[in-house]
């Protein structure tokens, strides 16, 4: 699995909302590469504070070299990835880790918050594969109305029907997105791909364990490299040992973690 | 020679580390570059003066619960635990191919006993890829072990002693920087036999999420790495270069030449990179192209002028 | 009460530093803070909770030559050597403008020998002004002294007894935290009569200077300060807090108010504000308004609430 | 002396030359109080690293709160302040240390290279204070024509004669500044005023005595606050004791200093 740390230039920079920004990069290696679930890790200044890295899911990559990442300011890294204006430059690295097992078989994938991220690579990979004939739904949750509106057309262009729940009720159905997810009527052999925040997963874990229904997570922990060179993203698996975010995940089996409510 | 296209100059950065020469000072630190296959797409693996691998113990080691890193000004905690595949699968799975690299591989190992810490370095001795054994006395994430026998000058020989004994290379042993007096360690383990010393292991930090109102780390306790210790490190490599006779390997926060070669000013002979490798996984083949340029710019006929030459005045 | 305009919360801030008791727990740290006139112009010198003024010898200081500071990587190193005016100009010239105040005024005192910390003492104990004393210890810049006191648990305690024989007021002892085991100073001093442990004082750095081969201070050695040592304060205060009964007062790299709580979690009375007041001279005022905001976002009866009470699983 | 923390606004923005940049500030305390040979300091960054404001000297202030400063990038904390952009805000401390006394005498102003900065400010001020009545000359030096010819038309609206001197040559005459100094015909009671590179300091202070001349110098130290609290700016003076650049300077009697050469 090849990686490289490639200068991108941003090409364009979209304000989704208040806090949500969706970055796009002309990164030709590291987007050829990316496969969907897969992660890179972002230099977001040019000083040695902060210091790391920071990880983001690939939102959307491309053959020709763009690729984007879409994400939520909650701290000093993502407020100085924020600042950055077109034409700037980033060090990424990537792709990373191991990504969701692509099936033909009906699918859903479940997006919650900032864990729609990933889902949109996805969709379109997924969608590709089965051109014309769709089997599977995309589920979208987030707080509010402007969490998940403006990513709405980059889905529905999957071809997938889409779902939204908002927990205000502001677009789409009031509630969890897991409650749409328990009224549907799920052929057995769907694969359900999952990301969110632990809450969400956790349950996504539960009902889908409940409904035999196979379940791919996309996980995160604290990260120093990426590449399994620290051993510091470890989480605990359902057999009590580490797995380690970068090198066995970010996607893992549902079942295969262990869960805390 | 074609006068036109001169070939370019070959700046001489040859190094020796007691009997083990190196192309050239720059090393890979422990714990921070994995088993280096990691790094074989990011860079060139063979521009390294030697790759150290993560620290290796007698039995395998599961390390230390979530979470197990966090950033700091400057630096970061790691409480990883010391996690590694043991002796005999790193023997197995991993030596292999670090022997294939034609770069000398250099063990870091860590016991929690005298008795293992011979033990680990029988094993090792079998082997023919290695080229040095790194003793890791000084890691301050495990309760047993690491921090006594780094401390306390009788501890740290002892443990050298069994090292040496039973060491078919060189020995280099790891001292911590969590000590009233570095050079005692020093003096105690060069008197012991060893062949060098590197410094410095983190120091001992903490961190608290203020939201949570708990530890940072789930150990509580994590070692400090990264630009943030760079002064330390850099004061203590200028003691023990003073104290000792044999080689000093300079740790603590090197990212650029420009670090290195104040690490060698201060009198090491080599140096490692750690946490920069995570910030730029090239850090270590980068600093090897800094110091090549330094020494032809600045018309050194090697590397080696630069040890120790610091002028006070 | 006026239901329409009800007067604003006052979050209680008040904590007690042995017999001291103060309006809020953040001081300003000796070196850092000069005699505190410097800032009246920026803030509000009334609202600290206490001002430690710059180190004072029984004889004025000159200090150490040029260069005295070096940046580090979010840090900072220095190499004053304790330039001070000495008591008697101290007591004449800038304690009549600190009694002015009507802020607790906390005399941080330093001497090369028992004999001087006593005779310091004495010449203290005569004014009014003075509430309270702070030892140095542990300055690492002088030859003489600082390092051999802090690092030494009988020696510290021996200046602990002497301070503590002659001061009028409560004493602080600051603890060095180049020492292997900080614990061990900290016990000491707290047998020997101190009222209150101060930490951390600076790290032992150095700077090279590539260009000119030369170390950055004249010095050589300086005390690392600001950010970069945070991890490090925060983990020997957490240690001290859990050995000692007496107050803890922090100091390391606090920059704002959730740094000032994180180190109140850790077990903390208290803090001390030092390299932050070079960046942002309001600092100290800042970590004020912002620790009270969080007592009163947080609905704390008081701040009190938040010494050592980090939950560790 | 009052001193002020303000955030002050990049009004404009100039590049004099590939290194040298201006910077023009709204700052309406700072300037207001400001004068001439004083300085302030700066925060380059939000981040904790640089973690040390930067000193500059007030290159212009006018009572109407427009403050400039005039810099080279040598380093990290300079590069960073160059790519600040108009509308950015800076955090600015000012204005500090003892600046330069002022004269109705006849004056010689000498800067070299960056040590042109201060003297725009105090040829102003002097030239006020002389409406007209024009006795004295202000010698600019630099390494090449960049270094000193964006400024010549400021200097000149200051009512001084302006003579300069670049070390190539590529602008006025060739050589140090100080050979002009040396075969100007000054009277007696003309105060030089200097500020440049440490050696060309070192010569005027000589030049200067040679000549009976009262000469003031800005130097520079290592700071960490400049306002007193630190004493990290310690120099050297002629008679052996450390004085403070940022409280007893950084203009000081050239007599009373220590100089190597
Ligand atoms: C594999 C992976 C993929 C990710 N993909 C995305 C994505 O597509 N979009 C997105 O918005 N975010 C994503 N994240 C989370 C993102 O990395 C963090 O939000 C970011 O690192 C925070 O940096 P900061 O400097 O702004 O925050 P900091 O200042 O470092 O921290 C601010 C707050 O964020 C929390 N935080 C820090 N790091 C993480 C983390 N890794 N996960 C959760 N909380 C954290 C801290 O506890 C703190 O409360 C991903 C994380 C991982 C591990
Ligand atoms: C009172 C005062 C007034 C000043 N006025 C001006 C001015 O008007 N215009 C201007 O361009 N510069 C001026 N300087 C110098 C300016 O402060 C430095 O160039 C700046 O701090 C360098 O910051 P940096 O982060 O870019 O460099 P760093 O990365 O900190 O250092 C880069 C290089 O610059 C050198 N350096 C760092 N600080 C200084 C310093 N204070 N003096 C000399 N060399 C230094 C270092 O040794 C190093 O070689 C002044 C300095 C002082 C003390
Ligand atoms: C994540 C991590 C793991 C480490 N593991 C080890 C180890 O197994 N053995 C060891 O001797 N040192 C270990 N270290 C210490 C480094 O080798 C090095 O001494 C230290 O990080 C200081 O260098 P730096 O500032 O360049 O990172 C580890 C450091 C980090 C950051
Ligand atoms: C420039 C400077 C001067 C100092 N002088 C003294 C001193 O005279 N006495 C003392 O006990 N500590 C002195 N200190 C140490 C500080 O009080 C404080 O313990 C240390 O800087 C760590 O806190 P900080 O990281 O918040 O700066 C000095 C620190 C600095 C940076
Ligand atoms: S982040 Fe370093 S091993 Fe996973
Ligand atoms: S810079 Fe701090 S006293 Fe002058």
């Amino acid at each position: 699995m090849t990686q490289f740390q490639e200068k991108a230039t941003v090409t364009r920079r979209e304000l989704l909302s208040s806090d949500n920004v969706r970055l796009t990069f002309q990164s030709a290696k590291i987007a050829s590469a990316a496969e969907p679930g897969q992660f890179v890790m972002i230099r977001v200044g040019a000083g040695k504070d902060p210091l790391l890295r920071r990880p983001f899911s690939i939102h959307q990559a491309t053959a020709e070299g763009t690729l984007q990442i879409y994400f939520k300011v909650v701290g000093r890294g993502t407020a100085m990835l924020a600042g950055i204006r077109e034409g700037d430059e980033v060090s990424i690295l990537g792709p990373l880790g191991r990504g969701f097992q692509l099936t033909d078989s009906p699918v859903c994938l479940v997006g919650g918050g900032l864990g729609i991220a990933p889902m949109l690579f996805l969709a379109t990979r997924l969608g590709e594969r089965r051109s014309g004939q769709i089997h599977g739904r995309v589920l979208l949750g987030g707080r509010t109305r402007m969490e998940v509106e403006p990513l709405l057309g980059d889905f529905e262009q999957t071809g997938f029907p889409v779902l939204v729940a908002t927990d205000d009720g502001s677009f789409g159905q009031r509630g969890f997105v897991t409650a749409i997810f328990s009224t549907l009527d799920l052929p057995p052999d769907c694969t359900v791909y999952c990301c969110g925040p632990e809450p969400m997963m956790a349950s996504m874990a539960v009902l889908s364990r409940e409904r035999h229904l196979h379940c791919q997570v996309s996980v995160e922990s604290a990260m120093a490299c990426g590449m399994g060179a620290c051993l510091g993203c470890s989480r605990t698996a359902r057999n009590g040992e580490y797995v380690h975010v970068c090198l066995d995940g970010p996607v893992f089996d549902a079942e295969d973690m262990a869960w805390t409510f | 020679m074609d006068l036109l296209n001169p070939t370019p100059p070959h700046p001489d950065l040859r190094v020796s580390i007691g009997p083990l020469s190196l192309a050239n000072p720059v090393m890979t630190a422990s714990g921070t570059f994995g088993y280096a296959q990691e790094f074989e797409t990011l860079m060139n693996l063979r521009r390294l003066g030697a790759i150290i691998v993560k620290g290796i113990s007698l039995h395998p080691r599961a390390g230390n619960p979530p979470p197990r890193i966090v950033e700091s000004a400057c630096g970061m905690l790691n409480a990883i635990g010391l996690q590694n595949v043991g002796v005999q699968r790193f023997i197995e799975e991993k030596l292999p191919y670090l022997g294939g690299l034609g770069v000398p591989i250099i063990v870091n190992i860590l016991g929690d006993s005298i008795d293992e810490y011979r033990e680990i370095t029988e094993r090792l001795a079998e082997s023919s890829v290695v080229s040095a054994i790194e003793v890791n006395i000084s890691c301050p994430n495990v309760k047993k072990g690491g921090v006594a026998f780094g401390s306390d000058p009788l501890m740290a020989a002892a443990v050298t002693g069994v090292v040496k004994e039973k060491a078919a290379v060189p020995v280099i042993v790891k001292l911590s920087p969590n000590v009233t007096d570095v050079t005692l360690i020093a003096r105690a383990v060069a008197e012991a036999g060893a062949d060098a010393v590197s410094l410095i292991n983190t120091l001992i930090g903490m961190a608290i999420d203020l939201k949570r109102r708990r530890p940072a780390l789930a150990n509580v306790f994590g070692g400090l790495s990264g630009p943030a210790i760079k002064p330390v490190a850099l004061r203590m490599v200028y003691q023990v270069a003073k104290s000792v006779q044999i080689p000093v390997i300079g740790i603590g926060g090197i990212e650029s030449a420009e670090d290195a070669l104040e690490f060698m000013l201060a009198g090491a002979t080599a140096v490692q990179i750690g946490t920069a490798n995570f910030v730029n996984p090239r850090a270590s083949e980068d600093v090897v192209d800094g110091i090549g340029a330094y020494v032809i710019e600045e018309g050194l006929t090697s590397i080696r002028e630069m040890i120790g030459a610091l002028e006070i005045c």
